[in-house]
């Protein structure tokens, strides 16, 4: 039933949102969330781009290695980091004020939801087992561009739909989504950029309960 | 004003049960692991937290939960302590979840003496029902109080005899906000260095917001 | 017709105001004005007490001598000054925020006129001449303590009035308003609780167009 | 965003006749003299400026009035230049005045996403007629709006060739909010150092916040 292996699938996501920002001629900052979107930064090979972790750290380096663990230098996800040259510390109001303020350039984050009016829903599955929201609702206003990186359906069920069913995140943030199986721009409606070799347009629409525009210039995703 | 070096039992003895505690860390970084400690066995009750989150079941501020000291949680991240939900759910504990840039905004208005702000955060979300709304330039912006409390717990790096203090990478977070929203800010740091020893440029909180420096004692 | 000198009057006045701090036992932090207010540092003995400058420094210490002066190093008067052990340096939000915030122990400022419900004029006295406000309505609202130094009249024209004619700086802010003749304490009303030596009860009333209470302790002043 | 080491005419060359400029300093200390020289030489006009005061009469910011270049000050105290009150009386030039702590509170809201916040700061005095007011806990407090700029001039002592910043002394002023404020940060700076020179924990503004920096000639 898999079209692509949940692994596979990760990397790809990780890989086309790195393109993005591998492309950038001037300097970029970015925000990273939890699980794929830290996945980005291992595909990143381009130096302008320096990443900020919303608990007070900009210029964010690779993952530590067990040998350079420090317990009081992490990100976001708890994870312990390593410092990049000129890096910089600073506190959660300075940090936030970066994010609300405008000054990120892009965000990646995961999702549960994403609907064709651009509204993403990634903090809360109420089941009563969670409570939480931590930086998402602040990210999705503030960064200059919000990018998804999700699997296009869980479990066989669509995860892009018509209208959001859990509690959304932000009203109409959404700017690029990005799956094993496409890419869409959102620009008041999503626009459907790139798709994967493995497939085509109407198992595409199968797979999509959402309503999308198709590029006159609709590549295959190429990573 | 209280301003003195003093030791980690004394410096708890001003908390009082009942009494709104922030308490400065994010995850297990950057929290005064000692104060925390000396809190939970103090037994102190009835305590409102609010702080990033609460640590992990049983460790750093989860311990305070464990103990049955908390009336209620005001923070924004409480999925890495899955006791939180089973507290709230069970009606043992109030929890107000506050986005964490709102949260840290909100910290930071009560130690600059400003009562509200507006912020797009939240807007159109659960999160902001029953708040004020209001457009500005077409975009729709949410009214947030300022979040005060009567005693924040944080931890510094170095203090110097005056209390000015300086921190380290990511164990910074909340704890400069904190430390001007208390009545009472009593730091945890490493090592207390004679005055005139910090470089005054490199200071991030100036004396002026610290009540109370104790000195770790397990480093 | 005066009864104390402008110059002795300015110096009684610093000296009274600086009896306040050296009393402190414990740690203050004060925000002094231009004028007498800036004169008050000169009799402080008193480690306790810290100034708090509003273009952003904490630990402000004596006025440069002329092989000290460092034009970047400046009062909120635009004075030359020095640093003490443990100062520390701010922008000024932060610096605004410690006054609004509520962390200035004491403020001492001149004033225009003061009237008997605590208001404070010390601003602008509207003749086209002047245009600034500077941080004066931030220190009164923001101040624990606000007080008022100034000369009781002004050229035998009353300005400690039942209700000031020039626009007000603040509602009610008065705390302590300390002249050559007299001091009084504000709370709801003006007290007298100090008179100078060289004058009675009947004369200070002829002089202050205010209605004070009088004070059963009332002492003269001593300094 | 611009980001780059450029020199002071290639920096002033981003700004535009009628642009909105924050310039920061306190007095004649922290204000980038360079950048503003520069400026009085471009012949730039129409240009609202949002600084502390303007100088001295024909020194510092005060040249730009002086050569009419100035069509609006947001400002807080201009009786150090009385120029400012003879423009303003023959209605040459418009000028607000906002109270100094509302001023600094306002150009961070502006850098930081806050549209707007309460302060308590002129309730009551003629500098809040017409705003809007609102009551919390029975203290009356005045909404004021963030203010922002095209451009930022300002000063710093030390950059790293990111843009990173560290300050000298009362010369930090409005300094590091006006470089949150603005579309285009530009820094004149004393010394530029190499990437990794500076200490992290001393950072003062991180390089985020701006996008050219541009080497003092003359020290």
């Amino acid at each position: 039933m898999e079209i692509i292996s949940k692994e596979k699938a990760r990397i790809r996501i990780a890989k086309r949102i790195a393109q993005e920002f591998n492309e950038a001629k001037e300097i970029k900052i970015i925000n990273l969330g939890v699980g794929i979107p830290t996945m980005v930064a291992n595909y990143i090979n381009n130096n302008n781009i320096y990443i900020q972790s919303e608990n007070g750290m900009l210029g964010v380096g690779p993952l530590a290695e067990e040998s350079e663990i420090d317990r009081q230098l992490i990100n976001a996800g708890r994870q312990p980091v390593t410092e990049t040259p000129g890096c910089c510390y600073f506190d959660s109001a300075t940090s936030f004020g970066m994010i609300r303020g405008g000054h990120i350039d892009a965000t990646v984050i995961g999702a549960f939801e994403i609907d064709q009016e651009g509204n993403i829903a990634n903090w809360i599955i109420p089941n009563g087992k969670q409570l939480g929201v931590g930086g998402a609702m602040d990210l999705v206003t503030g960064a200059k561009k919000v990018i998804v990186a999700m699997r296009h359906n869980q479990n066989g069920k669509p995860k892009i739909l018509k209208k959001c069913k859990l509690p959304i995140t932000g009203l109409g943030e959404l700017d690029m989504l990005v799956t094993e199986l496409a890419v869409f721009f959102f620009d008041g409606q999503l626009i459907l950029e790139e798709i994967a070799p493995e497939i085509d347009i109407d198992t595409l629409k199968k797979l999509t309960e959402a309503e999308f525009k198709i590029s006159p210039n609709l590549k295959k995703i190429n990573v | 004003m209280i301003k003195k070096v003093m030791d980690i039992d004394e410096a708890i003895s001003y908390i009082k049960d009942g009494d709104r505690i922030m308490v400065g860390g994010f995850g297990l970084a950057g929290y005064p692991e000692e104060l925390v400690e000396a809190l939970a066995k103090s037994g102190k009750k009835n305590l409102t937290i609010i702080s990033n989150d609460l640590g992990s079941p049983g460790i750093g501020l989860g311990k305070l939960l464990t103990n049955n000291q908390i009336k209620a949680l005001i923070g924004n991240y409480y999925n890495w302590n899955p006791d939180v939900a089973d507290a709230y759910n069970s009606g043992r504990i109030e929890v107000k979840l506050v986005p964490q840039g709102t949260f840290a905004e909100a910290i930071r208005a009560a130690g600059v003496g400003i009562p509200a702000f507006y912020t797009p955060t939240s807007a159109g979300t659960d999160l902001s029902k029953g708040k004020e709304i209001k457009v500005f330039n077409g975009k729709t912006y949410v009214l947030e109080q300022a979040i005060h409390a009567d005693v924040a717990l944080i931890k510094a790096h170095i203090a110097d005899e005056l209390g000015n203090l300086v921190y380290y990478k990511t164990a910074r977070n909340f704890n400069p906000i904190m430390a001007m929203a208390a009545k009472t800010t009593i730091a945890q740091v490493d090592k207390i260095v004679p005055l005139g020893t910090l470089n005054p440029e490199h200071i991030v909180t100036p004396h002026i917001f610290v009540n109370i420096v104790t000195k770790r004692r397990n480093l």
